[in-house]
C-alpha cells in the first residue's frame, strides 16, 4: 500500500479524569474510505476534533502528509488540505448556498483581507464554488438561503464546502445523521465517487452506508480501538459483535 | 419636520409687539430639569421666574431648556437658543463643567451670559469675558470662607476632602488659601461616590481636629449620614452645597449643628429677602433654597439692566449690568473687575425648626469678599 | 429594486430635504441638528461593522468615540495656546487642521482597538459585552482623574477647527462636511459587507467553527473588524467634539456606548442604513419629546420599548420585512 | 498606614462586597436561569430604597420599611416580568439590552414624577445607631456590622434555597436545560416570574439597607448596577458562589486597593507623585481586576465554559 496520508499515533485525551481517547492509532491511505464506528460515547467526536485541531491531544501525534500537525491550529490544518464536515450542520444559515461555498473557496485561496471588491464577482472563486455545487447536485439552489434548505441538502452543502478546499483528505463526522433512506443513498453514491479524489475518514452510525462504502473499518469502544480491518473481518470479529454490534441487534 | 420649542413665556411677552420694541429682550435658560440633579435646576428656574413675574415688566421673554446635565446637550441647546431663538442673554447652567462647555462660545458669539450657579476659576481669571457675569460666587469663595471660619474656631489640622474633579480641586485650594493650620490629611474621592467608609477610616486614623468636606448633592447626604454613625465626633465644616434646603431634609438629624458657609440664608434681614422668602413659599409651597435665591438675584440683575439700557447697545447694557443696581436678597452686592461678586459670606448652622431642618446664620466669615483671580482678568 | 433599497433612498431624500429646507428658511439650528444626526449615525456605522456584520456586541465603543474627541481636544488646545504636546525626544505640536486631526483620531482609535480587541476576543457572548464595558469604564475614570486636560470639566475649544477651503463655523458648510463623511462611510460599509472580508466576518458571526474549518482564524477577522469599526467611531468622535467645540469624559461613559448601540439596534442591526435611521429617529425624538414634558424620558423609554417588542429588526428591518411578506 | 486602618478597610470591603452580593445574586440568577441581561436591575434597587423611605416616613418603623422594600421591589419585578421581560427571553442580548435600558428611563423618570426631584429621607433606627468597639479597640459602626450579618444570612438562605428546596432543584434544572424543565411539567413561566421576583426583592432590600446610610435619589441604581455586573462577570455568570466570591473581591479591591496602591507606589516614588498616580488609577482598579480575570479565565472564576 502507499504511504498513509493521515496518520494518528498513540493519541490520548482525557477530560477531568474521564478517558476519551486511549492510545489510538489509525491510518488513512490514498483512495480509501476508512470508517470509524463505535457506540455512543465511545469518543469518536473527540477523536475527530483532535484530528481537525479543535482539541489538542494530551499525548501522541497526528501526521498529515509527512508533517506532524499536532501543534497546528484547526485553521492551519484546514489550510494544508484537511477538510472536515460537522455532525451538527454549522453552515452560515442566514447566507445563501453560494455564499457558504464561496467561503470555502475563499479559505482555501487565503487572503480574506480584501475590503472592496465584491466577493461574488470574483471569477476564480465563483468557478470553484459553482463547480463544487454542481458536483453535489446543488447548482440549482445556489441563490437559496441556507436556512430554507432541507436537511439532506444541508448535508450535501457541507460536503460541497469541504470540496472547495481542494482537500487532500476528508474527515466526516456522521454525514448521514438524520437523513432518510433516499437522502442517505444519494449521499452514499456521492461519497463513493469522492474517494478517488481524496480519502475519507468517515465517522458514521448508518451501518448500511458504512458497509457499502468502507474499505476498512476501525471500531472504537471506550476510547480504544478494539479492531481494525476490512468489512468482512469486522463483521466476523467476535469482540466487535459483543462490544458493539451485539447491542444494536 | 418641525422642532418644537419648549417655551415658558412670561405672561406679558405676548404683548410684545405692542410695546416699545427697543426694550425687548429674550433670555435663554439652559438648566437641569430632568435626571439626578434636577432639583437644583428647578430651584434656579423657579427663583428666576418668580422675579420675572413679580416685575411685571413688558417685553421680556424667557425660553427654558433642559440640559439633562449633559455637556454636549447644553452646547447644542446654546446653539439652538442663539441661532434659532435669537436670544440676547443666556443663563441657568448649574454645573461647572457644563458652564465651561457653553460660556466661552456664547460670549464669543457676542451674547451675554449670567451665571446663576457655577463659577469655575478658569472663567474668573485668564478666561474671563466682558459679557460673562457671575451672579452667584466664584467656586473658591465659600471654601475660602470655611477656611477663615476654621481659623476663628481654632482648628489647626483639618482633614480635608473633595471629589476628584476641577471644582473639587478648587475647593481644597480655596480652603487652604485661607486656612492657617496644616491639613492632617487630604483626600480626593470619586465623583458620584456614595460610600465613605474608607474615607471615614482614614479620618479616624489621622490626628485631625476637624473635617472640611466639599461633597455636593447626594454625595454629601451619604457622607453626613455615615459620619454620624461612625463614632467620630470631630467638628465638620463645609460649603452650603451639602446643607441646602432641598437636601437637608434627606440628611435629617445627622446634619444638625454642622457649620456651613453661604452667601445667603433665608434669615438675612433685608426687605428684599424677606419678601422673596415669603412669596416663594406662597407660590411654590416650599422654602427657597440657595439656588432659588441665586436664580432670583440673576433675574433681578437682568431686569435692572433692562430698565436702563437697550440690550442691542452692548456697551450700555454691560455698563448697566456692572452697576448691579438691584436689591439683592443677600444684601450688599457689587461686581469686581472680573464681573464676579463682591459679597459677604456667612457661617450658618443647621438647626431644626419644628419638623423642618434648616439653617441659621451665626456669624460672618468674610466681609465684602471677592476672588483672587480678578488680577489675571483683562477684557 | 429591493424593498430595503427603496427605504434607504426614501431616507436619503428626507435627510437631504430637511437641511435644504432649513437652509432656505434660514433655520441654522435645524442644520446643527442634522449635523449631529450625521455624526451620531457615523459612530453607529462604525459600530455596525463590529456589531452588525461581526456579531461582536461591544459595550465599549464610547472608548473610541471619546478618543476621537480627546484627540481633537488635545491637539486643538495645544494649537490654541501655542504650546507643543511634547518636545523630546521629538517635537509634536498641536494643530487646528481637521484632516490632520481626523487622521490621528482614526489612527489612535484603531491602535487602542487593536489592543482592547486582542484581549476582549478571548471571551465571547455576555463576557465580551462586559469586558468591553470594563475597558470603557477604565477610560472614563482615567479621563475624569487625569487633571492635565480638564478632568471632569472637559476641554473647551473656542473656535471650530479648520478645513482647507471651507468656513467650518458656518453651520451649512460643516454639515455638508459631515454628510460627505457619512456618505463615504456608508459607501465603505456597503463595499465591505459584500467583500471577501465581509463574507468571512459574516460567517464568523454565524458559525465560527465553520470559518475555522475552511482554514481561516476567526480571531484575525474579528480583530480586524473591531479595528475598522473603532477607527470610524473615532472619526465620529472627533467630528462630534468639533460640533460642540468641547470634549468631556461623558464621551467615554457607558451611557454613550449604550446610545451608540441604540442607534444601531433602533435602526436595524447589520442594515446599511440602520444606524442612520436610528440616529435620525433618536435626534428627532430628543427634540420633539423634550418639548412635551419635563418627564419626556418616560415617553422615550416607552417608544424604545415598543420598537424592541413590536418592531423586531429595527426600523429598516421591520419596514423591509413587511414588504417581503406583502410580496 | 496602620494595621488598624487596614483592618477597618477589610471590614468595609466585606460590607461593601456583601451589599454588592445582594444585587449580584438576583442578576446572576436571572441570567443563569433565563439567559436575560437585565440593565433595569438597578431600578429595582432604587424602587426598594424609595419604598423603604416612603414607609419609614409614614410609619417610623425601620423593619416595616425593610419589609416594604422587599415586597414592593418583588411586586415591581413580577409586574415588569409579566408585562415586558418575558417577551425578551427568546431574544438576543441586544434586544434585551435595549429594552431594559428603556425600562431604566421609564423607572427613573417615573420615580421622579412620583416623589419629586429631591432626595428622600431614610435613616437607620436608633437601636442600630452609633459604633461598637471591636476586639483590638477598633470603633466600627453597628449598622455596617448588621449589613454584613444580613448579607451573610441571605447568602446562606440562597444557598439552602438552591441546594435543598424544590424550587432550587427547578432553578438548577432550568440553568442546565430549559427544555428539560418544561418537559418535567413545571410551569416554566411561573418559575421565571418567581426567580425574577426573588432577584428583584434582593435588589430592593439592598437599596433600602444602603439607602439608610446613603442618599435616596433617582439614578442611585446605575453605578451599583455596573458594579454588580462586574461582580457576576468576575464570578462567572449564573453562579451564586461566583457572585459571592466576586462581590467580596470587588468590595475589598474598592476599599483596600487605593491605600495599598498608594503604599506600593510610595515605596519607590516621591510622596506627591505617588499620591497623584494612585489617585488616577484607584478608580480604575475594579475594572482592571475584571479585565485581568476575563483575560485569564474567559468565563469568569466559576462560570461554565461557553
Amino acid at each position: 500500500m502507499d504511504k498513509a496520508i493521515l496518520q494518528v499515533k498513540d493519541v490520548c485525551k482525557s477530560f477531568a479524569g474521564l478517558r476519551a481517547s486511549y492510545n489510538i492509532s489509525l491510518e488513512l491511505y490514498p483512495g480509501e474510505i476508512h470508517a470509524l464506528i463505535g457506540p455512543n460515547g465511545a469518543g469518536k467526536s473527540t477523536l475527530i476534533k483532535q484530528i481537525s485541531g479543535e482539541l489538542r491531544a494530551d499525548s501522541g501525534s497526528v501526521y498529515f502528509g509527512n508533517k506532524n500537525i499536532s501543534g497546528l491550529s484547526a485553521a492551519k490544518r484546514a489550510h494544508l488540505g484537511l477538510a472536515r464536515t460537522f455532525q451538527i450542520s454549522s453552515l452560515a444559515m442566514e447566507d445563501t448556498v453560494l455564499q457558504n461555498v464561496m467561503l470555502g473557496a475563499l479559505g482555501s485561496r487565503g487572503n480574506v483581507f480584501r475590503f472592496f471588491g465584491p466577493v461574488l464577482h470574483d471569477k476564480e472563486l465563483l468557478d470553484r464554488a459553482n463547480d463544487a455545487l454542481a458536483r453535489v447536485g446543488l447548482d440549482q439552489q445556489a441563490a437559496v438561503c441556507t436556512a430554507e434548505l432541507s436537511h439532506g441538502q444541508r448535508r450535501q452543502l457541507e460536503v460541497a464546502v469541504a470540496l472547495t478546499l481542494q482537500p487532500k483528505a476528508f474527515v466526516m463526522d456522521e454525514p448521514m445523521a438524520g437523513l432518510g433512506g433516499s437522502g442517505s443513498r444519494q449521499l452514499t453514491s456521492l461519497l463513493d465517487k469522492l474517494r478517488e479524489e481524496a480519502p475519507i475518514l468517515l465517522v458514521e452510525h448508518d451501518m448500511d452506508a458504512v458497509f457499502a462504502l468502507a474499505d476498512r473499518i476501525s471500531v472504537l469502544v471506550y476510547g480504544e480501538v478494539i479492531a481494525t480491518g476490512s468489512v468482512d473481518e469486522i463483521r466476523g470479529n467476535l469482540e466487535v459483535q459483543r462490544a458493539y454490534l451485539g447491542e444494536e441487534q | 419636520m418641525k422642532f418644537s420649542k419648549l417655551t415658558f413665556t412670561a405672561a406679558l411677552a405676548l404683548a410684545l409687539s405692542a410695546t416699545n420694541a427697543s426694550a425687548d429682550l429674550k433670555v435663554g435658560m439652559i438648566t437641569t430639569l430632568s435626571g439626578g440633579g434636577a432639583g437644583l435646576g428647578i430651584d434656579v428656574r423657579d427663583g428666576f421666574m418668580l422675579a420675572v413675574e413679580q416685575s411685571g415688566v413688558e417685553g421680556l421673554s424667557v425660553v427654558i431648556e433642559d440640559d439633562q446635565r449633559k455637556p454636549d446637550v447644553a452646547v447644542q441647546l446654546a446653539d439652538k437658543l442663539i441661532q434659532s431663538e435669537k436670544v440676547d442673554v443666556l443663563t441657568g447652567i448649574i454645573w461647572s463643567n457644563l458652564a465651561m462647555a457653553v460660556v466661552p462660545s456664547t460670549t464669543a458669539q457676542g451674547k451675554f451670559y449670567l451665571s446663576p450657579n457655577a463659577g469655575p476659576a478658569a472663567l474668573a481669571g485668564k478666561g474671563c469675558h466682558a459679557n460673562y457675569f457671575n451672579v452667584a460666587w466664584q467656586n473658591d469663595g465659600l471654601h475660602e470662607a470655611a477656611g477663615e471660619y476654621a481659623n476663628k474656631a481654632g482648628y489647626s489640622n483639618s482633614f480635608i476632602m473633595a471629589p476628584n474633579y476641577p471644582a473639587g480641586v478648587d475647593a481644597l485650594t480655596g480652603y487652604k488659601r485661607m486656612f492657617n493650620g496644616e491639613p492632617a490629611g487630604e483626600l480626593f474621592t470619586k465623583i458620584g461616590q456614595n460610600d465613605y467608609a474608607a474615607e471615614i477610616a482614614q479620618i479616624r486614623a489621622s490626628d485631625a481636629d476637624s473635617v472640611f468636606f466639599f461633597l455636593p448633592g447626594g454625595m454629601g447626604i451619604s457622607f453626613l449620614k455615615q459620619y454620624a454613625n461612625s463614632g467620630l465626633d470631630l467638628p465638620l465644616i463645609g460649603p452650603a452645597f451639602s446643607f441646602d434646603q432641598g437636601i437637608l431634609q434627606a440628611v435629617g438629624e445627622a446634619a444638625v449643628g454642622v457649620k456651613n458657609t453661604s452667601q445667603w440664608n433665608k434669615d438675612i434681614e433685608n426687605p428684599a429677602n424677606m419678601a422673596f422668602v415669603k412669596s416663594f413659599k406662597e407660590k411654590y409651597d416650599r422654602l427657597p433654597s440657595l439656588y432659588a435665591s441665586q436664580g432670583f438675584d440673576t433675574a433681578n440683575l437682568l431686569l435692572s439692566a433692562m430698565a436702563t439700557a437697550d440690550v442691542n447697545d452692548q456697551d450700555a447694557f454691560r455698563t448697566a449690568l456692572e452697576a448691579a443696581d438691584f436689591e439683592s436678597v443677600r444684601g450688599e452686592f457689587a461686581f469686581a473687575s472680573n464681573h464676579h461678586p463682591i459679597q459677604n459670606i456667612y457661617v450658618r448652622e443647621v438647626i431644626k425648626e419644628g419638623d423642618v431642618f434648616t439653617n441659621k446664620i451665626i456669624e460672618t466669615a468674610l466681609i465684602a469678599h471677592s476672588d483672587v483671580y480678578a488680577a489675571d482678568c483683562s477684557f | 429594486m429591493s424593498r430595503e433599497r427603496q427605504i434607504n433612498i426614501a431616507l436619503v431624500i428626507v435627510l437631504l430635504t430637511v437641511p435644504l429646507w432649513a437652509w432656505i428658511k434660514d433655520e441654522p439650528f435645524t442644520l446643527t441638528l442634522c449635523t449631529r444626526m450625521a455624526i451620531l449615525a457615523l459612530a453607529g456605522v462604525g459600530l455596525n461593522i463590529a456589531l452588525g456584520l461581526g456579531g461582536l456586541v461591544s459595550f465599549g465603543h464610547a472608548v473610541f468615540f471619546g478618543l476621537g474627541g480627546y484627540t481633537m481636544g488635545i491637539l486643538a488646545s495645544h494649537a490654541q495656546t501655542y504650546s507643543p504636546l511634547m518636545e523630546s525626544p521629538f517635537l509634536i505640536e498641536g494643530t487646528k487642521s481637521m484632516p490632520i486631526i481626523w487622521l490621528i483620531a482614526t489612527a489612535v482609535s484603531a491602535l487602542v482597538a487593536f489592543l482592547i480587541g486582542a484581549l476582549s476576543l478571548r471571551t465571547s457572548g455576555v463576557y465580551f459585552i462586559m469586558i468591553t464595558l470594563a475597558f470603557g469604564q477604565m477610560f472614563y475614570y482615567f479621563a475624569i482623574s487625569w487633571p492635565a486636560y480638564g478632568g471632569e470639566d472637559g476641554l473647551s475649544i473656542y473656535v471650530r477647527n479648520g478645513f482647507p477651503g471651507l468656513n467650518t463655523l458656518d453651520p451649512v458648510q460643516y454639515m455638508v462636511l459631515t454628510y460627505a463623511l457619512l456618505g463615504i462611510a456608508l459607501w465603505f460599509f456597503s463595499r465591505l459587507a459584500n467583500s471577501s472580508f465581509g463574507l468571512t466576518l459574516n460567517a464568523a458571526r454565524q458559525s465560527p467553527g465553520r470559518v475555522q474549518a475552511v482554514g481561516i482564524r476567526p480571531f484575525k477577522v474579528q480583530l480586524f473588524a473591531i479595528v475598522i469599526s473603532a477607527a470610524i467611531t473615532g472619526l465620529a468622535g472627533a467630528l462630534f467634539a468639533d460640533l460642540n467645540r468641547f470634549v468631556s469624559p461623558t464621551m467615554f461613559s457607558w451611557q454613550t456606548s449604550g446610545e451608540i448601540m441604540i442607534f444601531v439596534i433602533l435602526g436595524g442591526v447589520g442594515r446599511l442604513f440602520g444606524p442612520v435611521a436610528g440616529a435620525a429617529l433618536f435626534v428627532f425624538l430628543e427634540h420633539q419629546l423634550g418639548g412635551l414634558s419635563e418627564f419626556w424620558h418616560i415617553y422615550l423609554g416607552l417608544i424604545l420599548l415598543g420598537v424592541v417588542l413590536f418592531a423586531r429588526g429595527g426600523i429598516v428591518g421591520t419596514l423591509a420585512e413587511s414588504g417581503l411578506k406583502r410580496g | 498606614m496602620s494595621l488598624m486602618l487596614v483592618f477597618e478597610q477589610i471590614l468595609n470591603g466585606i460590607q461593601f462586597g456583601v451589599m454588592l452580593f445582594l444585587m449580584a445574586a438576583g442578576l446572576t440568577l436571572v441570567f443563569g436561569v433565563m439567559g436575560l441581561i437585565n440593565l433595569a436591575h438597578g431600578s429595582l434597587y432604587m424602587i426598594g430604597a424609595f419604598a423603604a423611605a416612603a414607609v419609614a416616613n409614614a410609619t417610623g418603623s425601620f423593619l416595616l420599611a425593610l419589609a416594604a422594600s422587599l415586597g414592593v421591589a418583588a411586586a415591581a419585578g413580577a409586574l415588569v416580568e409579566f408585562l415586558v421581560i418575558r417577551r425578551l427571553y427568546n431574544r438576543d442580548h441586544l434586544d434585551q439590552v435595549l429594552a431594559t435600558f428603556a425600562l431604566i428611563l421609564i423607572f427613573s423618570e417615573g420615580t421622579r414624577w412620583l416623589f419629586g426631584s429631591f432626595p428622600l429621607y431614610l435613616d437607620i433606627p436608633d437601636y442600630l445607631k452609633g459604633a461598637v468597639i471591636l476586639p483590638g479597640g477598633l470603633q466600627y459602626p453597628l449598622y455596617r456590622l448588621t449589613i454584613i450579618l444580613i448579607g451573610l444570612l441571605v447568602a446562606i438562605a440562597l444557598y439552602l434555597l438552591i441546594a435543598k428546596t424544590k424550587i432550587g432543584v427547578r432553578i438548577r434544572a432550568g440553568e442546565n436545560d430549559r427544555e428539560m424543565i418544561a418537559a418535567l411539567g413545571v410551569d416554566i413561566s411561573k418559575l421565571y416570574t418567581a426567580v425574577f421576583a426573588i432577584g428583584a426583592a434582593l435588589a430592593g432590600l439592598a437599596g433600602a439597607l444602603v439607602g439608610a446610610v446613603q442618599s435616596v435619589q433617582v439614578g442611585m441604581g446605575e453605578p451599583v448596577l455596573i458594579l454588580a455586573f462586574v461582580v457576576i462577570v468576575i464570578g462567572g455568570i449564573g453562579s451564586i458562589k461566583g457572585a459571592f466570591i466576586g462581590a467580596l473581591l470587588v468590595g475589598l479591591t474598592e476599599k483596600l486597593g487605593s491605600i495599598l496602591l498608594l503604599a506600593l507606589l510610595s515605596s519607590f516614588l516621591e510622596p506627591a507623585q505617588a499620591k497623584s498616580i494612585a489617585m488616577m488609577f484607584s478608580s480604575m482598579l475594579i475594572y482592571i481586576l475584571m479585565a485581568v480575570v476575563l483575560v485569564v479565565k474567559p468565563s469568569g472564576l466559576y462560570g461554565r465554559r461557553v
